[in-house]
């Protein structure tokens, strides 16, 4: 049992945080904005910062060289997590689509030809995935995609609509599941394709989210032709290939560091702030509560290195990424509330009010939370696979 | 022992939730977060017309003499869509402050003034280091020659921007006394800025640089406010709690309701058990307040002792309106996180109510008070 | 809305509370048994109280006159059971069992003859009826009952093995679950019987509970003969007997009395004990756990009076019941542990220790108040009838 | 970054698991409360006889040299099967003792006769107004010619009464010092009266009235102790972290074992979806409390600084001990209220963890405390 890093890792690890406290642009620190708050500054401001993460092949650190990648190790990968999101680099949900979900896919799926076609120009940060899974009546449920894909000579012509697609508007290339064969079995027939978004007949429409951002989309395809080379993988295989692609979950380990940062914020908050006669931080109900946080964040940050331990093993993780992500995302909502409950009338402050405590983050945290829960598999859906995944038990 | 409403009630409640579900859908609530008043005066002024201003005014003041237990009636109404306006500053803080607080004359003058929805109030408590605690004011009211002089910050003080009167609480000259003073809301040295809320109230920093106040605006008896002050805020805590308890009903019925409806895995998302466990517990939660918010307004409608049964309900409904909330957001999943979707009206409002008047731990804290401890 | 009690019904409520005052035998006082703590002597003491609570007519206050009642209202019940819990009068899940489950059903769906034969005398406290539903295979689920019942003349044969059956050892009459048609579906065929103890081939096992007390029992049947008459309500229709006998439910209010007598010696603990430096009253984070467990007690005690007015209203509840048990018993579990928290090191020390605090009450609440989530329907049942037959949940 | 056992590690485990499961399942405990030692000697003479006693002992004083994750290893094994004995009051708190604070001459003499097993130990340090934290002992240790004489009570004391070396920690004579001194089991003016506790380890009250300690009995130096004895704690409460989440790994696995093989309504209960959530959960906590525990564990084996590794696994697994075992027994249903079943015995030994060596609010307080609260 060795919870340390090599000589090694600290060094590229002092590195990093060299690195990213030269270089994070003020301007983002200045934003403090949160996953789902984006603007076309920020937009931008994530493109430069994520093109020149690339440039230094931090991007897809794990990767081949020949994709871009620098084949450095997962617990590098784990490191450079760590420190980019304790300092709070400029980021967006798309980044973890494209590079942790899109592109590990097709290096596992795709011919030779898609991978150098995609994954290099990925690893410099110059193309962005939006995921086309979810529709209607299909959230939790990929087997029931109704998009259809049909062949039509050298393309595939697909008709449907997608839900919930982030970054849609922004993306170069869909990442879309399709039916392929509508009498087979519903887990049977499904297909992934690369679709460019530019292609004619995609029509996306904003969605606008509780903060008041547009960052979801409605996306309808209406016949919009795409070439067959840019099938990915076995045809009518889509959904199993999507189970295997689960594993490529990255440790997670960002979501514990953000929470410390802010525990921390929160600390300095009740450190200098009286009510009603004394500092909170005097007030040994709020010294427990943020106790109890920062002792769920170290617990969960144990649990994001035990992933990154596992893949550096060489072996898959099983249940353990439900696992995390359940936890992560039950903790993150507890520290939104908690948070909110120590800033007391402040908490209901948002940002542009002279008075908001910490910029309103606590109060934008406590409203996007939730949705953790839900996005990537609703934590009922994760705790089903801990339990017949992870521990056999049985389905029926 | 009687748990339902009388028929009564019933009536009052049935004929404004009507009338509120075709008037003021949750949406208008969010709309209105921008809008300069906060809400549309028609909708004001159809409330006024129903006569709810008025509802524990009593008759001879022009108003239709319910109780406090009617009051909640309409409040639970007013919390299932979210209603904006400035009906709870005025009827509920402005309105029980007269009650509790003023002479014979101010009731008269006041009372029937609410009543005709003349008047719009404001209350200004809080401020940067006192919350819910009267005792931790410093705003002082300066004793000169005619009347009293007000310098002081307050905060969170909702209509403020509106409001005809601000009812402003100060201490001062004696050592720990409180006074509540009628200031007008156009009274010169008075600074007015709103404040950007979660749930989209206008609550407001309101500044008192050396504003003067007529000996006469002094609300009841000077420097001897505090115990009607009190009572004032046990009440406005479980006014609060019957806003909310309607608020949580219509976040639990949309969320059974969707649960039937919505597919997922070939069959209805609320035949999982999981999801089946969640509205049982969003069920327990939201029958416990109501009946301890029930059990409060009964003991205050009745001018018995109240402060356990205030705590109970306040603390209790505080806890449950995120919970309750925070699962109908689960069971709903992706969609109630669009602007568009009205749920997360509720989960704000939800939040706001349950740091309103003192969060779960405050009045746990007075329990345990109550307990002995 | 009206919690008040009328000034008849508050006079009720001072005569109980002087005659309990006055008739509580003390060394009932002395042991301060739980409920799983069965002896010899307080079988006795229990028994006795019981008699004389029937002569009163206190023990049936509800039934009619004939069977031995006062035909008293539900609210009077109320009070009753509140003062009964109040004081602490002596008590086992027996009157639960007698008069709050089996009577109620034999009045119901037994003949008159029937009715005369067990009412009058378990009004009086002179008998006592056990339960036979459990099976070693069909704990939650009833309808899985393999015990058979055999027509042979003017008699039923009844073969098989119950467990988990309270005071089975004490009872005079069984009041048994079996099935008389096997080839029927599972939910139909089963039939209700009363079966005298000290029938021939009978056998009762003790099983000792987590206290060390004997108060379950497996029981064996073996070729037990029952007479025809025994069979009560229409034969094979048992199960659906039962599943209206659950609205049978007393509104269960002597639960939260219990909660609040509990609470209130744990803070005149905390008034006397120092620890550390100071007295426990003065630890914000105790004032508050304890205030909690006040708040829940008392929202207990609400949803339980609830059920009463249902009943006075002459409705049946519906998922209230339900309601309230999974409520009070996941409410005793954190009542159980906060009193173990607050007492620490004390709190590990059982009875018959000289340190011992409050008697080791506490101790023996935390061992058995888990037991109150599984009998009678476990909460995870309780949750889905609440779900289903409250929300109208659809079952698949 | 390794985070698993060694290989060596993993040897000793399988080892002492594969012992412990045969000679001393979890009934043995449960059997072991009445007995007058507590514990059947032939067992604690077979754990000597594996070498266990001298696990964290140096091979020159004839131990094999372990570390203190080598020691958690034996305690989750021992934790696994409840096992009853002297060997965390003597191993731990004895042989920890003698390491932190002892001179050459007293490890060289102690730790030999613990790894033999000749040497019985127990901690005398809580009192009835002083629990975990040593600024709070009354206890006093008068300095006479040619030694010390201690009065006081102590509490809670494991293995007292079959002690042949109580470790007593004593305050003074200079104001807030500590001594911690070695009195023998047999010494006059010694009284010890074995306490009933839930889960039935032999807790003693003791006594000491005037009890004559030799200068030479002091372990290490005198009035110095705060510091090492603090450190003593710390790893104590790790030590029982790793008896717990062994404790809590066979409480998950005979619940997770049972609810595929237990049927209800026709289909194993541990297809419900209800049943298949409280067993995530259960995972969730207790894998969360494996790593806590190793971490501190580790930190401890490399004298790193542990103070926060500590407080946070103790907070989290005295935490989710009482979790788990509870949703234990509500999987298992009535069968796990019976004597004859073991869970009762999990469920005991896990609460009697949780308090042991500071619950979670101690802990948290601690945890605060780092946070620069």
């Amino acid at each position: 049992m060795d919870f340390s890093f090599t000589a090694e890792q600290e060094r590229f690890r002092r590195e990093v945080r060299e690195y990213l406290e030269r270089e994070v642009p003020p301007r983002w620190k200045e934003l403090g904005y949160l996953i789902w708050e984006e603007t076309d500054e920020s937009w931008d401001i994530t493109r430069q910062w994520n093109r020149k993460l690339g440039e230094k092949g931090w991007l897809a650190l794990t990767w081949p060289r020949v994709y871009g990648g620098q084949e450095r190790s997962h617990i590098d990968q784990l490191i450079l997590d760590e420190e980019m999101a304790r300092a709070g680099t400029p980021t967006g949900i798309e980044t973890a689509i494209t590079i942790g979900w899109v592109c590990p896919t097709i290096m596992l799926f795709g011919t030779e030809e898609q991978k150098l076609r995609y994954l290099p120009d990925a690893a410099k940060g110059r193309i962005i995935f939006c995921l086309g899974y979810s529709e209607p009546n299909a959230g939790s449920d990929l087997a029931a995609v109704r998009t259809t894909a049909v062949e039509d000579g050298d393309h595939y012509v697909i008709n449907g609509q997608k839900v919930w697609t982030t970054v849609a508007h922004r993306a170069d290339y869909c990442w879309l599941a399709a039916r392929t064969d509508p009498d087979a079995p519903k887990h049977k027939g499904v297909s992934m394709f690369v679709v460019d978004m530019k292609s004619p007949g995609i029509t996306v429409k904003p969605l606008i989210n509780i903060l008041g951002f547009h960052s979801f989309n409605e996306v309808f395809f209406d016949e919009v032709r795409v070439p067959k080379e840019n099938l990915v993988g076995q045809k009518n295989m889509g959904w199993y290939q999507l189970a295997v692609a689960l594993d490529f979950e990255r440790s997670g380990v960002g979501t514990p560091a953000r929470m410390h940062r802010t525990i921390d914020r929160l600390v300095a908050y009740c450190r200098q702030t009286r009510r009603n006669g004394r500092l909170l931080s005097e007030d040994p109900v709020i010294r427990k509560k943020l106790a109890r946080l920062s002792v769920e964040a170290e617990v969960l940050r144990l649990l994001c290195y035990r992933i990154t331990w596992i893949q550096e093993k060489g072996k898959t993780p099983n249940y353990e990424a439900s696992l995390t992500k359940v936890f992560a995302s039950e903790l993150l909502d507890r520290l939104a509330n908690t948070g909110m409950e120590i800033l007391g009338p402040y908490g209901m402050l948002d940002r542009g009010s002279p008075r908001a405590a910490l910029r309103g983050e606590i109060l934008r945290l406590y409203l996007t939370s939730p949705s953790m829960g839900i996005g990537g598999g609703t934590s009922e859906i994760q705790r089903n696979i801990i339990a017949m995944r992870g521990l056999g038990l049985p389905r029926k | 022992m009687e748990l339902e409403l009388t028929e009564e009630q019933r009536m009052l409640k049935t004929a404004a939730s009507g009338f509120l579900k075709k008037e003021c859908p949750p949406a208008l609530a969010w709309e209105m977060r921008e809008d300069e008043r906060g809400y549309p005066p028609s909708l004001w002024q159809k409330m006024i017309e129903m006569g709810w201003t008025g509802v524990m005014v009593p008759e001879t003041y022009g108003g239709i003499g319910g109780d406090f237990m009617d009051l909640c009636v309409i409040l639970e109404a007013l919390g299932e869509v979210c209603a904006p306006g400035p009906f709870f500053s005025t009827v509920v803080l402005g309105g029980l402050a007269v009650m509790e607080l003023g002479t014979e004359a101010q009731k008269e003058a006041l009372l029937s003034r609410i009543a005709t929805g003349e008047c719009i109030m404001a209350l200004a408590a809080d401020e940067e280091e006192a919350w819910c605690d009267a005792s931790f004011i410093k705003t002082r009211g300066l004793r000169e020659a005619g009347g009293y002089r007000i310098s002081g910050t307050k905060l969170f003080v909702e209509n403020a921007h509106v409001a005809d009167i601000i009812l402003c609480v100060v201490t001062g000259p004696a050592e720990g006394s409180l006074s509540v003073l009628l200031v007008q809301g156009d009274a010169p040295g008075l600074r007015i800025t709103p404040l950007k809320t979660l749930a989209g109230e206008r609550q407001c920093e309101v500044v008192f640089d050396r504003v003067e106040v007529k000996a006469s605006d002094v609300l009841g008896e000077a420097e001897k406010a505090a115990p009607g002050f009190d009572r004032l805020l046990d009440q406005a805590a479980v006014a609060k709690c019957a806003e909310l308890v309607g608020c949580l009903q219509t976040a639990f019925d949309m969320t059974v309701a969707y649960a039937k409806e919505r597919e997922q895995f070939g069959r209805p998302i609320g035949s999982f058990q999981a999801v089946q466990h969640h509205c049982a517990d969003m069920l327990i939660d939201l029958d416990g307040a109501r009946f301890a918010t029930y059990q409060a307004a009964w003991r205050i409608a009745g001018r018995m002792p109240w402060s356990r049964e205030v705590a109970v309900a306040k603390a209790w409904t505080s806890d449950v309106a995120r919970k309750v909330t925070l699962k109908a957001h689960q069971i709903h999943g992706a969609i109630s996180f669009c602007e568009e979707h009205p749920l997360h009206v509720f989960y704000r409002k939800a939040k706001s109510g349950e740091v309103a008047f003192g969060d779960a731990d405050f009045h746990l804290e007075r329990v345990a008070g109550g307990l002995g401890l």
